[in-house]
């Protein structure tokens, strides 16, 4: 490999540029959270300030490391320490972290741009501007962090501002309710996350990634040891990433405004974890039990969110199963030794799902709705909505030459050297990914329109202009978004065709593996075949109704059960586990234990003390005489009972 | 045989005895009050036998105290008696075992 | 000199308070303001006056109180690293409690002269250096204590002050064995001289006066099974007096086991440590399981402390400089957390005069203020990063990792389970559709409201983000202890 | 001391305490109580002889016969509707039983000790009694003056009757 | 003349008791001053035992039956400071019962007069001519009252102490028997020099002594009497009852046992029944009170489990010199604190109850709404019976446990701390139903000056000694350094 020899420096760039990027949306922050109420339309620009001029350093940052051949630099303050516990707040910046820079903050930048028209005229715009900004802020935090512990700190951050957009119309109990769900689920996953950073430091005495990942590699730790710290890493991961089974809180968190699903619930939060396990990649090299279950929980997922996805009539609901099965998608690739490849998938799938995120809640936003049975035949209303979308849904089916297309390909090239079992899954993957994102496109665009959903002019929190009877094209500031998305969304894949990228992306490692060629015709070829099979069947389906799904439906209505109720998951844990074993079960146990156990021992004790005292008060006759024999006995039996005890 | 300070000792504890049994027993205040005249005299007997019989340099300190216990023993009766009285006048009777309004 | 300040102000501005004449009564507040000023001034000042690089105890003040024969007193007082931040602790608190109350109009002398004595009774306890002095503070916070729940409280008020009392009697009965036994084996009362003494031929084994001591603490901890009297007294106390209890008074029982348990006889807190994880997970975890069932806000609080001074005793049970710090760090970041939350219900309980969760709803839309309050304490209770709870949390957990780890696996559910019951709770309470019962409801402000919340918030932020602020303090103190036990 | 006549005084006089003892016990009727309580007094009085304790005999007889007896029977006389009747109560048992476990252990102790006895009788006229009482016990002496006192006032109060109180208060 | 001046505070309330009785007898009019002149008397007696303070010359008069020392000294002020409170406290009673005011003060006077008395004899015929001159008066108070109950209890109080102080007497008499002697220090000298042999009587006499003393300090088993007669008996009576007779039976107690039967072979003995006692004094009296209804049975069942606390300090014998002197010190001082906390207790039930006229507890609800003033007083003395601080309670709790755990009797002080919990109990359920219970009627309750002042004093002195109780806690070590010697 070429860059091998030539020994990678360190990146130039200035530390205080890359803690810039962190404080650039920080100060919008703060200033939205002070002044807020004030600012008005103001906090929404004071956003995109903030989140551009991050991405203006991001890119310089790109190219410094581009230039330094992808070599690693930190820089490292200590923060606080108690005796052998030392935490250190730092930056480190590689080709990973470039990467991780230049999508979030470009992806965000957009969004924003694009939420200035979809949230305009609500009444929690200020607050919504910032929490995107806080949300930025710790994605950025997230990326750049050099060690664990601060990684930690804005994962849970990240969580946090998760949390607060998508209860953004916590007036809904709908959305209330996701926002919970997607906290705790994700923090199930975090308990993974903690238990490998005490870990880590009780073994190996440190947060520091870079130590940490020599650690590991360097064999001196117990193989258990290391294939436990890599669990708990992926647990985290799984949490953040949806994979199964902690995927059940990525469908409801359609809940909060469609740009919040675009950015973080599609481009970037939910990458998170793929990130955090390719950050830690060599840990997983040198762990073959952790990688496998990588691998399969990677395949798992991604199977079982595409079927559901085939039959989902929520818009938004496709798109976000489609992205759980995307993640999956980078599991497995990096349970198969496809780092590059994962991150790769994760650099496209940022933008082209960030696209048709954007582009459903642009036809939302003419039809006030996300029920595809109600829409329809919208191509002519709103034509650079459905291009655009075209090439979203297109580049996801991996249609050559879109960027999807060679990310996918290189996954399932890595699958079938690693193992063809998982290449099967893949492949089958790829075509229901064809399949159920024309569906969605034939429902949609083609045929007649439906009419949307009437406005409820009672409700006072929804804030829907226009009349969804007549849909019409959405404002520049939503479709300018579009437009620029769909280009990356094209060409993002040329330009890692060639090696450069990989190279670029493996100098984050301590090690790299030897690595064959990243392409190979007859997986391609195959892989395309496939999908266009998808395309077809949805054509065949939806478009020319030779077959109605109708029919498919009661043929395999197990099946279609089945996946309709998303493998009864929700209700394997919420009712039964949460409500049921939990709840009516264990902590009722427990209180009726701290009611009628702890504390009726307690009054027991003072009742038992009046019992007595009831009891002893018949001594009290009020007969002199027994007074009298009292004292008599009394002095008989004290001096008989000190004979007794020293006789004479 | 002769009769040595054990003898008198007996006595006094035998009258004591009885004294206390009279005390405790009597319903009749006044009754138990001679039940308390009794043990004072068994007393009394204890002590002058004892200055009669025991070594020491003040033997007369034994009688000096029969005195004084003779005189309280006086005081105490006149009280006991006027607050027999009393107790009779609310009461109309003395039976200590009727005496029970303060109990438990 | 500046302690016995800080325990004799707030002492004389009680009596101040209470010989008020009956037209200047809603005055008292003001004074009482004044007076918690104070002290909180002075003790900022002492914090920062504090020499780091010189241990142990600085302020000393030592003057010989009652000295007969074989009982002598010492009027001695002093702290280090470990009461120092408790200190400021308490008296952030009591400017709180103080505040939070001005809207009080029932009987406000005698309301005002309890707090402070209650202020007063605990700055002593943590800065008392003579066994009987401590012991003495221990038990003057109790009779105003009952006062304040039994008079000014709601709902069952008497059998909670009765409960809170006993429990309290109780175990201050045990602790009053041990602490004789200590000082007739040493012959004194001295904590610093018991601090270094070595212990032979105890009146009762030395193990025996170790477990009085530990019940005596932990039952104002508390510890599961102890702790029932905990959420009877949060329930039914006022809202001040709830944040001076769960801020201030359970870190007595923490404090005392630190100081006085593992340092004065360590080679017994070794033998027990094992028995402090136990308790410790299992309160950690009793109490979260609990609180997911509480339909009383204030209750659900009340037992998400159970949970949270698990902790405590887990990272005392670490007897590690790690387990130690993280352990007074928490009893820190609880004690103004849990004030907060304390604090928001109130002010949420003076507008709808509910506690129950069912009943209420959706209030984010009459009460944004109040309800990102509730939101801020919530996530700082349930450990968010960036607030305090978070390093607290995590550094009880690094440090007792090492030597309990299948404690401490137990006790990371905790965290699950707090986002649990803490979630759940804005979600009934705040979030949902707005509840048409609450429409004229309104958070409309009194300006010491207001600097009550920004107060302890900015505390909690500053506890999240600078904790070397005060782990370079607590440090060096919990060397001088790790000396002694030897680890 | 022994010699005949001294032991036969002793136990008649023994028998004659104890039988009258036993009577003011055993008497249902409080006056003849009251009479056996008199020949009580006389028989210890009669020790008190035997112990050469003539004095002491002397105002044995004066006070206790002559005072406390009498003061006895007036309390029963101003206390007619109470009857004369001289019962026990349910605690008799009980009582009587006590009785003689104290007397057993008192005799059981007396028995057991062996007392240091003078062989003869020390002998003391009532003038050093009197030098006792006025030189070291004066200030008993005193002190049974005022308590004296004190009793009779108290019990003139408590004896007085309602009419007296009254005209009392108006004074 | 030098005799006058020994017995010159005895002297000075006998005199003033005489002039009471002319002034009642002569001048019916001018009844209202009796009270004063008490307290006059008192206060002349406290001013003569400080002038021995002041003058320093502690001895032994009357051929050593009678002890000038600083024991003698703290009982003295005590008893003073006792009987004004109680005069103080019986003002109005007297004045509503109109029964022979001039008799009350004077039978009071003679009762202090007496109790100095015997906290000074060092000889048995003295003690017990100073007992029964203590008690008689007692007796005719206690029945003092109109009512039925009054004079049941003044006889009731009667028969049982008479009974009681036969015990008493045939105890000395055996003690005289063996001894040959009166004179405290002389039975100490004899028991050293042959007393083994005699211990079987000796040990008789000694049970016998505790059973009459016991009587007084009404300590199970002889503690029967103490709610009965307490309920019974005038208010002010009951609380004279309750520390007057119980201070003074504890200070001639630790007299006699420290001084003449401080020999080790019946020390063993009578530190262990004291511990027994003990233990089950608190008990038995704690558990009792529990369920009382009555406030003056309940502080009666309080005192008997107090008298237990006390006996702690007795038992707390142990081998050196310097912890011997500990129990003894921490029995005066826990009296000491008991007065002030008990009267001030019963002064503020006199208040009340002259009041509402009732002695229930359930009465006493919203007491805090009627009378501030005696509701934060009573609390007040109950959180010191308690043993809570800033009272002297507090202090006399721990000093007195101290000196038990030195005296290697830790199984009677955590039975004794115990007792202290169950006590906080009944104590705290009369301040909830004072601060908490709903009145019937909110009228309020005016305080007679008179009342007042007593309150005031106790409480006060309840406050500040609980806050310097050094000077208490001096004077009673000084006081019991006499027995050093010994």
């Amino acid at each position: 490999m070429l860059f091998l020899e030539s020994v990678a420096s360190p990146p130039s760039i200035g530390e205080e540029w890359l803690w810039a990027i962190l404080c650039a949306p920080l100060f919008a922050w703060a200033l939205i959270v002070l002044y807020g109420r004030k600012l008005g339309v103001v906090s929404g620009y004071l956003t995109i300030l903030g989140v551009g001029v991050a991405c203006a350093i991001s890119f310089a940052v790109l190219f410094n490391v581009i230039d330094a051949d992808g070599g690693i630099a930190t820089h490292s303050h200590e923060w606080f320490s108690a005796g052998p516990l030392v935490v250190n707040l730092g930056v480190r910046i590689d080709g990973l972290t470039a990467i991780m820079l230049v999508v979030v903050t470009t992806v965000s930048l957009l969004v924003q741009v694009y939420s200035i028209g979809y949230m305009e005229g609500d009444p929690g715009y200020g607050r919504y501007f910032a929490h995107m900004a806080l949300f930025t802020t710790s994605m950025l935090g997230l990326v750049l962090a050099d060690n664990l512990f601060q990684l930690f700190i804005f994962w849970e951050l990240v969580g946090l501002s998760s949390y607060l957009l998508i209860g953004f119309w916590y007036h809904k109990p709908s959305a209330a309710a996701a926002a919970k769900k997607a906290f705790i689920v994700t923090r199930i996953g975090d308990l993974g996350l903690l238990a490998a950073i005490l870990l880590v430091w009780t073994r190996a005495g440190t947060f520091d990634i870079a130590a940490v990942q020599d650690w590991a590699t360097s064999g001196d730790a117990k193989g258990y040891i290391v294939t436990l710290f890599a669990l708990g890493i992926f647990a985290g991961a799984a949490g953040k990433s949806a994979q199964f089974p902690l995927h059940v809180w990525l469908p409801d968190a359609m809940e909060g405004p469609t740009p919040v699903s675009a950015l973080i619930h599609a481009a970037t939060m939910v990458a998170a974890g793929v990130y955090l396990v390719a950050r830690f990649f060599p840990v997983f090299e040198a762990s073959s039990d952790a990688r496998d279950v990588v691998a399969w929980i990677g395949a798992i997922t991604a199977l079982i969110a595409a079927t559901i996805a085939i039959v989902q009539t929520d818009f938004k609901r496709v798109l976000a199963y489609s992205t759980i099965s995307q993640l999956g998608y980078m599991m497995l690739a990096l349970g198969s030794f496809g780092y590059v490849a994962a991150i790769f998938h994760l650099f496209t799938h940022a933008f082209f799902k960030a696209l048709l995120f954007l582009g459903s809640g642009s036809v939302n936003h003419s039809t006030n709705t996300f029920d595809m049975r109600k829409m329809g035949g919208l191509r002519k209303y709103m034509p650079i909505t459905f291009w655009t979308f075209l090439i979203g849904s297109l580049s996801l089916a991996g249609i050559f030459p879109l960027a999807g297309f060679w990310s996918k390909d290189e996954i399932l090239l890595d699958a079938w050297r690693h193992n063809h079992a998982l290449w099967a899954v893949g492949a089958t993957v790829a075509f229901m990914t064809a399949f159920y994102m024309f569906r969605a496109i034939f429902l949609t665009f083609y045929g007649e329109y439906k009419g949307g959903e009437p406005v409820d002019h009672h409700d006072e929190d929804s804030h829907f202009h226009g009349d969804p009877k007549h849909p019409h094209e959405s404002s520049w500031v939503m479709t300018g978004p579009l437009i620029l998305l769909s280009i990356p969304a094209i060409a993002a894949g040329w330009f890692a065709y060639h090696e450069t990228f990989g190279n670029f992306i493996n100098g984050a490692l301590p090690a790299v593996r030897e690595e064959g060629s990243s392409f190979e015709f007859g997986i391609a070829i195959s892989s395309t075949l496939i999908a266009l099979a998808g395309i077809g069947a949805a054509y065949a389906i939806y478009y020319r109704r030779w077959v109605t799904s109708e029919s498919l439906r009661a043929t395999f209505a197990p099946f279609a059960l089945l996946f309709e109720n998303k493998y009864y998951l929700d209700r394997l844990y919420e009712d039964f586990l949460v409500k049921t074993v939990l709840q009516r079960g264990w902590n009722a146990l427990l209180q009726a234990n701290d009611r009628y156990v702890v504390d009726g021992i307690v009054n027991a004790t003072g009742r038992l003390g009046r019992e007595l005292s009831t009891r002893l008060r018949v001594v009290q006759t009020g007969q002199v005489q027994s007074y009298g024999l009292a004292i008599g006995a009394g002095v008989i039996i004290i001096v008989v009972a000190v004979y007794a005890a020293n006789p004479l | 045989m002769n009769v040595g300070i054990e003898h008198f000792l007996v006595v006094g504890a035998i009258l004591f005895a009885m004294g206390l049994g009279v005390a405790l027993s009597k319903r009749n205040a006044i009754g138990v009050l001679m039940g308390v005249e009794l043990m004072l005299n068994a007393v009394n007997l204890t002590l002058i036998t004892f200055s009669r019989f025991s070594v020491s340099d003040r033997p007369v300190s034994g009688q000096t105290f029969v005195v004084f216990v003779i005189t309280v023993a006086a005081a105490e009766a006149a009280v006991a008696l006027a607050l027999a009285v009393s107790v009779y006048r609310n009461r109309d009777t003395v039976d200590v075992d009727r005496l029970d309004l303060l109990k438990s | 000199m500046q302690l016995s300040l800080l325990i004799f102000i707030p002492a004389v501005a009680a009596l101040v308070v209470m010989v008020l004449p009956q037209r200047y009564e809603q005055q008292a507040k003001w004074i009482a303001l004044v007076a918690s000023l104070a002290i909180l001034g002075l003790s900022i000042q002492m914090f920062f006056a504090f020499d780091l690089d010189q241990g142990g105890f600085q302020f000393v003040v030592r003057r010989e109180w009652v000295d007969i024969g074989s009982f002598n007193l010492q009027y001695f007082l002093g702290v280090d690293g470990l009461s120092m931040p408790l200190l400021v602790l308490t008296t952030f608190l009591t400017l709180a409690s103080v505040l939070v109350s001005f809207s009080i109009t029932m009987r406000p002398r005698a309301y005002f002269a309890c707090l402070l004595l209650l202020s007063s009774s605990v700055i002593g306890v943590f800065c008392a250096l003579d066994f009987l002095l401590f012991f003495l503070f221990w038990e003057l916070e109790l009779f105003p204590m009952f006062l304040l729940i039994a008079v000014w409280g709601s709902g069952r008020k008497e059998y909670s002050a009765t409960k809170f009392v006993l429990y309290t009697i109780a175990g201050s009965a045990f602790m009053l064995v041990g602490i004789l036994v200590l000082a007739f084996n040493q012959d004194t009362f001295d904590i610093e001289k018991l601090g270094q003494a070595n212990f032979q031929g105890t009146l009762i084994p030395l193990t025996w006066v170790f477990l009085l001591l530990f019940i005596g603490f932990a039952v104002k901890l508390p510890i599961v099974p102890l702790h029932t009297w905990l959420p009877d007294a949060h329930s039914d106390a006022p809202t001040a007096v709830s944040v001076m209890l769960a801020g201030v008074l359970l870190k007595m029982g923490g404090y005392g086991i630190i100081r006085m348990c593992v340092t004065i006889m360590p080679k017994q807190a070794d033998d027990y440590s094992i028995w402090f994880a136990v308790i410790g997970s299992v309160s950690v975890l009793y109490g979260a399981f609990i609180t997911l069932r509480q339909t009383d806000v204030k209750r659900l609080i009340a037992y998400s402390s159970v949970s949270h001074m698990g902790l405590v005793l887990l990272g005392i049970g670490a007897l590690g400089k790690v387990g130690l710090v993280g352990a007074t760090y928490q009893m820190l970041a609880h004690g103004v957390i849990t004030g907060l939350l304390f604090v928001m219900v109130g002010l949420m309980y003076e507008r709808t005069h509910t506690r129950e969760i069912s009943r209420l709803g959706g209030l984010a839309r009459q009460m944004p203020l109040i309800t990102t309050g509730m939101v801020f304490a919530g996530f700082a209770s349930l450990g968010l990063p960036a607030l305090g709870g978070f390093i607290a949390e995590i550094t009880v957990f690094l440090g007792t990792f090492q030597r309990y780890e299948w404690a401490v696996l137990m006790s990371i559910f905790g965290v699950v389970l707090s986002a649990g019951y803490v979630l759940w709770m804005l979600q009934r309470v705040v979030f949902g559709p707005v509840r048409h019962e609450w429409d004229d409801v309104s958070d409309q402000r009194h300006w010491w409201e207001h600097s009550v919340v920004v107060v302890l918030a900015a505390l909690v932020v500053v506890l999240g983000v600078y904790p070397a602020l005060m782990m370079d303090m607590i440090g060096p103190a919990v060397d001088s202890i790790m000396l002694r036990v030897g680890a | 001391m022994d010699g005949f006549g001294v032991t036969a005084a002793f136990w008649v006089l023994a028998a004659l305490t104890l039988v009258s003892a036993g009577g003011v016990m055993a008497s249902r009727n409080l006056l003849h109580a009251v009479l056996f309580l008199i020949v009580t007094f006389i028989g210890i009085a009669g020790f008190f002889v035997l112990l050469s304790a003539d004095f002491i005999a002397m105002a044995q007889v004066i006070i206790y016969v002559g005072a406390i007896a009498v003061l006895v029977l007036f309390a029963v006389l101003l206390t007619p509707r109470a009857g004369r009747d001289n019962g026990e109560t349910k605690m008799a048992a009980p009582a009587w039983l006590l009785a003689v476990c104290l007397a057993a252990v008192f005799i059981f102790v007396i028995q057991d000790t062996n007392w240091h006895v003078l062989s003869t009788s020390p002998d003391l006229s009532a003038f050093d009694l009197g030098e006792a009482l006025l030189g070291t016990w004066v200030l008993p002496f005193e002190i049974a003056s005022v308590l004296l006192t004190a009793a009779l006032v108290g019990s003139i109060m408590l004896a007085r009757t309602p009419q007296e109180e009254a005209e009392d208060a108006l004074a | 003349m030098t005799g006058i001046d020994v017995v010159g505070p005895q002297l000075a309330v006998l005199a003033a008791a005489a002039v009471v009785l002319l002034i009642d007898a002569l001048m019916p009019q001018q009844r209202r001053v009796l009270p004063y002149i008490a307290l006059v008397g008192l206060v002349v007696s406290a001013l003569w035992t400080t002038s021995w303070v002041a003058r320093d010359d502690y001895k032994t008069w009357f051929d050593g039956t009678l002890a000038l020392d600083q024991y003698s000294v703290f009982f003295y002020f005590l008893f003073a400071g006792i009987t004004a409170t109680v005069v103080l406290a019986s003002i109005d009673w007297v004045n509503r019962e109109g029964r022979g005011q001039g008799e009350y003060y004077a039978l009071v006077l003679t009762t202090c007069s007496g109790l100095m008395f015997l906290s000074a004899a060092r000889d048995l015929i003295t003690i017990f001519l100073a007992l029964e001159l203590s008690s008689i008066p007692q007796y005719i108070l206690a029945g003092w009252g109109k009512d039925q109950r009054s004079s049941e209890a003044g006889l009731k109080y009667l028969l049982l102490g008479a009974v009681a102080s036969s015990l008493l007497l045939y105890g000395m008499a055996l003690l005289y028997g063996v001894t040959g002697t009166t004179l405290l220090v002389d039975i100490a000298g004899s028991i050293q020099a042959d007393g083994e042999s005699h211990r079987a009587v000796l040990v008789l006499a000694m049970c016998l002594l505790i059973a009459g003393f016991g009587f007084k300090m009404a300590v199970v088993p002889f503690q029967m009497w103490v709610p009965d007669v307490y309920q019974g008996a005038p208010t002010p009576v009951a609380a004279f009852l309750s520390v007057g007779s119980k201070a003074a039976a504890f200070a001639v107690i630790t007299r006699v046992f420290f001084e003449a039967l401080g020999a080790r072979f019946l020390s063993d003995d009578w530190s262990m029944i004291f511990a027994v006692l003990a233990a089950v004094s608190m008990t038995l009296g704690n558990v009792m009170a529990i369920v009382q209804t009555d406030i003056k049975r309940m502080l009666g069942y309080s005192s008997i489990a107090q008298a237990g606390t006390f006996m702690i300090g007795l038992a707390a014998i142990s081998v050196s010199g310097h912890e011997f002197t500990l129990g003894a010190s921490g029995v005066l001082l826990f009296v000491a604190a008991y007065a002030f906390t008990n009267l001030g207790a019963f002064v503020a039930v006199i208040a009340i109850s002259q009041k509402i006229g009732s002695d229930q507890i359930k009465d006493y609800a919203g007491m805090w709404q009627r009378s501030p003033f005696l509701t934060v007083a009573l609390a007040f003395c109950l959180v010191s019976l308690t043993g809570i601080p800033p009272t002297v309670g507090f202090w006399a709790k721990i000093y007195i446990f101290n000196a038990g755990i030195r005296a290697d009797l830790a199984w009677l002080v955590i039975i004794g701390v115990l007792n202290s919990v169950i006590s906080g109990y009944y104590y705290l359920s009369v301040a909830r139903q004072m601060f908490l219970g709903e009145s019937s009627d909110g009228a309020k309750i005016p305080t007679s000056p008179s009342i007042g002042m007593a309150l005031g004093v106790a409480t006060i002195g309840v406050l500040v000694f609980g806050i310097v109780p050094m000077p208490l806690i001096s004077a009673a070590h000084n006081a019991v350094e006499i027995f050093a010697q010994h």
